[in-house]
């Protein structure tokens, strides 16, 4: 490893921070500079993000480019950072969109351009240290961070209510995320004895990992056979269930899962461009990523005992999210329930616990960045010239916006999942992975398996009725309103902003296999994590087990020495 | 040298041609990519070129590719095109067939999806159907199109379509012609809804797509119940059955490894694996033992699926309860219609199940549905098309009713009949459509049959071509429609399936019925569009004639529906035994060998495979122009000659109703979409807005406000009171800490 | 009964009347006073455990740098006569009454510690123990870091307390 | 050097027990608890609190004493130290007080603003 891979996921996470001091220094009157700035930031930091992706090797240890240093070593805190498959993957997608949403936002922010900016990237920063943080409390401090940026892009320039919905997105998140923060720290004290203790990723999973298998081996005896276990087993049996619950919690609402997903709809409503950008693209996935590295991993046996309730809601949301589409009148609103039904998607998927699924989920993640990230910005470009967010007051577009209708079409078609699409790849996936998977023997009965596929499979019928729908009332029947009949299409900028979703579009439905190929290692070990939860499972322990990089050697940092005792110290004569 | 030696000469040899299989989907696709990005600056005539010439570039491969499936050795009379059945044993051949595998679209797990594509005699087929067709109503466009001024958007579209049509015939396994199954969905969407300006037209490209979507889902799903099927026969076969289907389980496993589950070849395989009497370890009777499925039969499965793959086909090839979709879908241009709509992509069910005839036949309850579905669409299409006066209705309607008539071919195991049958109405049907167009082309635009009439000397080469295929299509002696469906209707009578015995004999007569309908409504058409005297509300006072690239492929199709009964004629001679046997089924033999394979020994049908008798020919032509007759009656003597007096009221009512097409629509949208509306509705209000957002959120929001204001005012703000608090919590822990230690 | 013990009985019961007269005399001088002389008594309890610097600073800083403080303030706002004890509020009755409480839960759990002698320091010990060169080693070894922290803090206290006490802020 | 050491050890058996100390420590403490809580001069109460301070400063040194640690010792030098500085802004603090409110009874000052 030469000092430049060493440091790279340092360079990724950090570099917007650098870039955001370098915006600070800037004029506020400079809106100019300030977006160029911003903008060569996101690109340097597509090409340093690209770069990891790109190193990471599919056949490789689970976790690359890990970079470890000592971090208030009395709690057992490491800075530590690392990517495994899905974090590289979801790495790319947040780099990839962070010069988009500057371009998108060019015209369509007009005040407080330069505070607009450095929110942008500090919000990329604290993104990117959230996906690759190997330290759990790191992650959470980033998971956390990420509220405030996201916070204020609602709040200040957001749409006519946005005060109540960030208000209301940023306390729903905090919620969750405060019981997580209880769970965690309960768990930093019950994975390893004291003196032990630590929040590295590695460190509590190893810790928790004998006492599941534990766990599992005795739900696979007889009723209250359980009750005889002792120590940390005993202690999970007990609690692990409500420690569980906080981490799917959090995660749940982050997703959002229905029916913790009110929070959604308001938020995206309001929220300016760059804000539903990434909202769609990046931060729901956190909540995906949240239950695929933290919450089942850390409690198999309860996330097993979970898995039809969970993956039941999956379902209800991806039926639900539809249907409240074709209850919409205003588009972003659309948009917004059928992100609910996508993400219905990933999460079924990941509950699946197939190759299929959770590959399939891993995708569909990617995909539903891309897709929906684009839908969000082809419509802010509508809602840039006309501003107004209702179904009623288009119409006939098309006519005057061809090469805006042929690029909504395209991206609506990969929504649908259209085979040929991205979409296509990842919703079949999970869809024959939820076929091939135990939920139904989990849920009780093994035929009803064919019940969640096929109500998960209704999405399909849906996706289209109320995609294309919007897609009629917006773009087709006649220029009903005088407002739109003088509407301009796309410009060059806009065109550019564009075409890297639709380019995407075409080669992840045609060539998915390089990017499932970097997801699928992970997909394995997080399947055999998960499974260390069924009962019974004969789950090997080096087969799990996460190794990562020890900590450096002992700093010289300036610690204070433990006092040496009184007799030992040579005696001053009080005179000679 | 001879004909067949001629034919049996490939001027490409086949392992030279394989690997340039991409080039006859690629072609179409490319010149939908030029007309569509480059088409407003290249200009009409350049953009007419490019579309035309992509197609028929594809046709000229597909004749290349169709003649290299028979190629043989001039010496050796060894026949060249083969290749080794993966999932067979080493010297199991898939003969008068050339594949090519383009390596992994995407393989996760143990599940593999290949970039495979395939001709055999069945795929060929259609390749030139399609191409052929697909060309000569390019040609048509040209001409047809030469007034819309975003013709380079129709060009992109046609030739997209046609790439995703060819995708469909050429995919080698299930979720590749799943590729072009929804993407022939997604041009017709674009196609259907061509002038998106007229929301009515907008809204039916909307509904073919969303009804195809509900076909499609029934797709994914029997496609997931492959899977399962292929995994749980992999975990339970032994080496019996894969004897029984001359494989190996170590070459079956490898080459699900290396091809990918879904397959034909590996499902065909799998099919021969387990019919009854085999005596392997899997039979239809076998339980499931694990999985999703456990406890389920094989058979039992086979037949959920194939009920699903027939829910999908009927929103595809427009058959009971999907087919609502097609009539409305004449809002496109014609030549859209004639293609998409008549010659190819409604017929992909059709293919469908003659590309899995091996697993259909395992199955005679799912038959027997495909087949009563079929007569039952077919019956009521035609009945509809009784009472429609739009030309084109009308067409769209016989469409569906023909459409119906091969599903009963299908579900009846006479595949060959159906696919020929498919190929002749590809020629009739595209030419009807193409007439219409050119008499609407040639009368402002208009529809209405009432106020056509009389065409007959203004337009003669339309008139002529549109007689012929209504010929063709009546079945009147010696058109290729008349054998086509013959051959259905005498395989239909003939073949029996496995305790179903009634089904062959009431499927043939509603077939009978059928046809007579069909002789009367398209002899209707016939009459008052051409013969007769010129409507007083014709738009214009005269007709004119079409230009040559619009008469040209009319009188190409109407000569090819003519001579394309050659292939129903009994000229061979059976490979085993001697008898006579069609030329067409002797063709396809190849493809349906497995097929023959797994009903000689699961009997779950009893094929026949004699050819119809003279007394058939007769009875049939009698049916078809007795209702010819009764239309000619009608309509040349009857009604002219009262006309004025109005019609008793009964018959008001029953043509009321017909021309309402029974009311179907009204009750999908009263019994379907409204409730699913309603319910998004009422979910979105009570659940969404009330339960969720007001009570539990705000509710929250709320009870915390209200607790926060009532604590207000415990902070009186004397610092006294606080120390207070403090002494008495420093009191009380100290107490506690006192009792624990002295405990 | 030895020397020892006299001085610290009489120190201890001198601190707890001077403490009680900080608490219950009428004029803040009186307290002030009171605490003095408080402060001076505990210093020689201080000497008994052998903290001879602790006991220096206790009269240096304390006895004369804080409490001329108290007195400067309390000529400076020349506070006449006030009643001790206000009304008795509810707060004051809980507080005085936790408070006694405390006392006597401290001292039932001190009458349980051992009373034994505290051990012996040594010969060495009785030479370095407590004075200024051991401090000063410990202080300026181990505590420096805390030990320039808390100059810092008198520093801000003093800028503090000059702009709060600011006539105009 | 070694005469001085058996001078300076005083001979007479038994010393005070450090418990004594201790009980001696709890009283002050509540005692100038007491104080704060009764009191209604800020002044009264702040030498009060130093009464407590004081309190705690004797516990440092009984148990470094009793421990022959001289941790204690410097513990009980910062309690002076930060009792120092405390003072000082406390007065100030009561001094701002008395000139914006005229007076220094707490319960006069309840409200922040005014």
């Amino acid at each position: 490893m030469s000092f430049f891979d060493t440091h790279l996921l340092n360079l990724v996470v950090f570099l917007p921070l650098v870039f955001a001091a370098l915006v600070l220094m800037l004029p506020a009157g400079e809106a100019g500079q300030i977006r160029a700035v911003t903008f060569i930031a996101m690109l340097v930091d597509l090409a340093f993000g690209a770069w990891a992706y790109m190193r990471f090797e599919p056949g490789g240890p689970e976790f690359q480019l890990e970079y470890r240093v000592h971090w208030f070593k009395e709690f057992g805190l490491s800075y530590h950072l690392g990517v495994d498959g899905l974090a590289a993957s979801l790495l790319l997608l947040t780099v990839f969109l962070g010069p988009l949403v500057v371009l998108a936002s060019t015209t369509y922010i007009s005040h407080r351009i330069k505070e607009f900016h450095l929110a942008l990237l500090v919000l990329q920063t604290t993104m990117l240290g959230a996906l690759v943080s190997l330290d759990v409390l790191l992650f959470y401090i980033f998971f956390e961070a990420m509220l405030i940026p996201m916070y204020l892009l609602v709040g200040v320039w957001g749409a006519e209510d946005r005060q109540m919905a960030a208000v209301k997105f940023f306390l729903y998140t905090l919620v969750g995320s405060l019981l997580m923060l209880v769970a965690l720290i309960a768990v930093y004290f019950i994975s390893s004895p004291a003196g032990a203790r630590s929040f590295d990723y590695s460190s509590m999973y190893n810790g928790l990992l004998d006492a599941n298998r534990q766990l599992s081996a005795c739900t696979a005896g007889p009723p209250g056979a359980c009750d005889s276990l002792t120590g940390l087993a005993a202690t999970l049996h007990t609690y692990g269930p409500w420690l569980f619950a906080a981490f799917a919690l959090a995660f749940a609402i982050k997703v959002p899962m229905w029916p913790v997903h009110t929070w959604l709809p308001d938020a995206h409503v309001q929220a300016p461009v760059a804000g539903s950008m990434i909202l769609a693209g990046v931060m729901l996935k956190m909540g995906t990523f949240g239950f695929w590295r933290y919450a089942i991993p850390f409690f198999p046996v309860a996330a097993q005992n979970a898995r039809p309730f969970l993956a039941t809601l999956a379902v209800i949301g991806i039926v639900y999210g539809a249907l409240m589409c074709l209850a919409q009148r205003d588009i972003k609103k659309l948009i917004a329930y059928s992100s609910v039904s996508h993400l219905g998607y990933c999460m079924l998927g990941i509950f699946a616990l197939t190759a299929e699924g959770a590959t399939g989920s891993a995708y569909q993640m990617l995909n539903h960045g891309i897709s929906t990230g684009a839908l969000f910005l082809l419509f802010g470009f509508l809602y840039e010239r006309r501003h107004t967010r209702l179904m009623a007051d288009f119409g006939g577009i098309a006519k005057v916006m061809p090469v805006f209708t042929v690029a909504f079409v395209i991206i609506t078609f990969s929504s649908v999942a259209v085979p040929g699409t991205n979409g296509f790849i990842g919703e079949f996936l999970v869809l024959l992975g939820t076929f091939k998977s135990d939920l139904g023997a989990a849920a009780g009965n093994p035929h009803l398996t064919m019940v969640f596929g096929a109500f998960a499979t209704l999405g399909v019928i849906l996706g289209a009725a109320y995609m294309l729908w919007m897609v009629q009332k917006v773009f087709f029947g006649g220029l009903t309103h005088r407002e739109n009949q003088h509407l301009t299409d796309m410009n060059l900028r806009e065109m550019l902003t564009v075409l890297p979703f639709i380019i995407l579009v075409g080669v992840m439905g045609l060539m998915p296999q390089p990017f499932l190929d970097r997801i699928e290692p992970s997909t394995s070990r997080f399947i055999a994590r998960a499974r260390v939860g069924t009962p019974g499972a004969t789950v090997e322990t080096e087969q799990v087990r996460v190794e990562v990089m020890g900590l450096p050697a002992q700093p010289t940092a300036a610690a204070p020495s433990a006092p040496a005792p009184l007799a030992a110290r040579a005696v001053p004569s009080p005179r000679p | 040298m001879n004909l067949s030696q001629f034919l049996q000469t490939a001027p490409v040899a086949p392992d030279v041609l394989a690997p340039s299989l991409w080039l006859i989907i690629a072609l179409p696709l490319l010149g939908a990519f030029i007309c569509g990005v480059f088409g407003k600056m290249l200009g009409r005539a350049n953009v007419n070129l490019v579309a035309c010439s992509a197609v028929g570039g594809a046709f000229v491969l597909s004749v290349l590719a169709f003649w290299a499936t028979s190629d043989t050795d001039p010496e050796s009379r060894r026949l060249l095109s083969f290749f080794v059945n993966p999932f067979g044993t080493e010297r199991d051949y898939v003969r008068y067939a050339l594949a090519h595998d383009y390596g992994t679209w995407f393989a996760v797990g143990d599940f593999r999806v290949n970039f495979g594509l395939m001709v055999d005699h069945l795929s060929g087929t259609l390749l030139l159907v399609i191409t052929g067709v697909g060309f000569l109503i390019h040609l048509y466009s040209t001409s047809y199109m030469e007034h819309d001024e975003s013709y380079w958007r129709y060009f992109a579209y046609l030739n997209l379509f046609v790439a995703a049509m060819l995708t469909l015939v050429l995919a080698d396994n299930l979720v590749l012609l799943f590729v072009g199954w929804e993407g022939v969905g997604m041009a017709s969407y674009l196609l259907i809804g061509f002038w998106y300006t007229d929301p009515a037209k907008a809204w039916a490209g909307r509904k073919a797509f969303v009804t195809n979507r509900i076909g499609d889902f029934a797709f994914l799903i029997a496609t997931f119940l492959m899977v399962l099927l292929v995994g749980a026969f992999t975990e339970q076969a032994n080496e019996r059955d894969y004897t029984m289907a001359n494989s190996s389980s170590q070459r079956y496993s490898a080459a699900l490894q290396e091809k990918g589950t879904v397959t034909f070849l590996g499902l065909q395989k799998m099919a021969e694996a387990i019919p009854e009497g085999g005596g392997g370890a899997v039979m239809l009777s076998t339980p499931i033992a694990a999985g999703p499925l456990e406890g389920y039969t094989f058979g039992g499965v086979m037949t959920a699926a194939m009920l699903l793959f027939l829910l999908g086909a009927a929103g595809k090839s427009a058959q009971l309860p999907l087919y609502v979709w097609l009539p409305d879908a004449m809002a496109g241009p014609t030549p859209v219609s004639a293609l998409i709509h008549a010659a190819t992509m409604v017929t992909a069910g059709v293919y469908l199940f003659s590309r899995m005839s091996a697993l259909l036949v395992l199955s005679p309850t799912a038959m027997a549905t495909v087949a009563i579905i079929g007569a039952l669409t077919s019956l009521l299409a035609a009945l509809i098309a009784f009472a429609q006066d739009d030309i084109k209705k009308v067409l769209a309607y016989s469409t569906v009713s023909q459409l119906g008539i091969m599903f009963m071919g299908v579900g009846m195991g006479v595949f060959w009949a159906a696919v020929l049958h498919l190929v002749t109405h590809a020629f009739f049907k595209a030419c009807l459509f193409l007439g219409a167009g050119s008499v609407m082309h040639g009368n402002g635009d208009e529809t209405d049959i009432k106020k056509l009439g009389g065409l007959r000397h203004e337009m003669k080469w339309t008139w002529g071509t549109f007689f012929v295929a209504t010929l063709a299509i009546t079945g009147i002696i010696p058109l290729s429609g008349f054998f086509s469906k013959d051959a259905i209707f005498h395989g239909v009578h003939h073949n029996h399936l496995e305790g179903l015995h009634w089904v062959s004999s009431v499927v043939y007569y509603l077939g009978l019925l059928i046809a007579a309908c069909t002789a009367f409504y398209m002899t209707r058409v016939y009459l008052l569009t051409f013969e007769g005297q010129r409507s007083k509300e014709a738009k214009l006072a005269h007709a004119h004639e079409s230009a040559w690239q619009m008469t040209l492929p009319l009188v190409v199709l109407a000569v090819l529906s003519v001579v394309s009964a050659v292939y129903a004629w009994p000229l061979m001679k059976a490979p085993g035994d001697g008898r006579p046997q069609p030329v067409f089924e002797n063709f396809l033999s190849p493809v349906f060998a497995s097929m023959n394979r797994i009903v000689a020994t699961g009997k779950t049908v009893a094929l026949d495979t004699s050819v119809p008798a003279m007394g058939d020919y007769v009875f049939a032509w009698l049916v078809a122009v007795s209702g010819g007759a009764l239309a000619g009656f009608l309509y040349l003597r009857f009604f002219p000659a009262r006309a004025g007096q109005p019609a008793p009221a009964f018959a008001r009512a029953v043509r009321r109703t017909a021309q309402n097409k029974f009311y179907v629509d009204e009750l999908y949208e009263l019994a379907i979409i409204r409730p699913v509306k309603f319910m998004s509705f009422i979910l979105f209000r009570v659940v969404d807005a009330l339960l969720i957002d007001t009570v539990a959120v705000r509710g929250t929001a709320w009870v915390t406000a209200r607790v926060g204001s009532a604590l207000r005012y415990v902070q009186s703000g004397d610092a006294q009171a606080y120390a207070a608090v403090m002494a008495l919590a420093l009191l009380g822990g100290v107490a506690y800490a006192l009792i624990q230690v002295l405990q | 009964m030895n020397i020892e013990l006299i001085l610290f009985g009489a120190f201890a019961l001198l601190t707890l009347l001077s403490a009680g007269t900080v608490i219950f005399a009428r004029s803040p001088i009186n307290s002030a006073m009171a605490l003095v002389s408080t402060f001076f008594f505990l210093a020689g309890l201080y000497v008994l455990l052998w903290a001879h610097t602790v006991a220096v600073l206790q009269v240096m800083v304390y006895a004369g740098a804080i409490m001329v403080l108290f007195l400067f303030v309390i000529m400076l706002l020349n506070l006449g006569e006030s009643p001790t004890r206000g009304r008795p509020t509810l707060a004051r009755i809980v507080g005085g009454a936790a408070t006694l409480g405390l006392l006597v839960v401290l001292g039932i759990a001190l009458s349980k510690l051992p009373s034994g002698p505290p051990p012996s320091l040594g010969v060495e010990g009785q030479a370095t123990f407590g004075t200024m060169a051991t401090m000063g080693q410990v202080v300026f070894t181990q505590w420096l870091l805390p030990f320039e922290a808390v100059s810092l803090l008198l520093l801000v206290a003093m800028v503090g307390a000059v702009v709060v006490a600011k006539s105009r802020i | 050097m070694a005469a001085q050491v058996v001078a300076r050890e005083a001979p007479n058996r038994p010393m005070v027990p450090i418990s004594y100390y201790l009980l001696l420590a709890a009283a002050l403490f509540c005692m100038g608890m007491f104080g704060v809580m009764v009191r209604r001069n800020a002044l009264v109460i702040f030498m009060c609190v130093e009464l407590m301070l004081n309190a705690a400063n004797l516990t440092f040194l009984a148990f470094a004493r009793m421990h022959g640690d001289s941790v204690g010792h410097v513990s009980a030098f910062f309690v002076i130290a930060v009792a120092a500085a405390e003072a000082a802004i406390g007065l100030a603090i009561v001094i701002a007080v008395f000139r914006s409110r005229g007076s220094v009874l707490v319960e006069d000052i309840r409200t922040m603003k005014h």
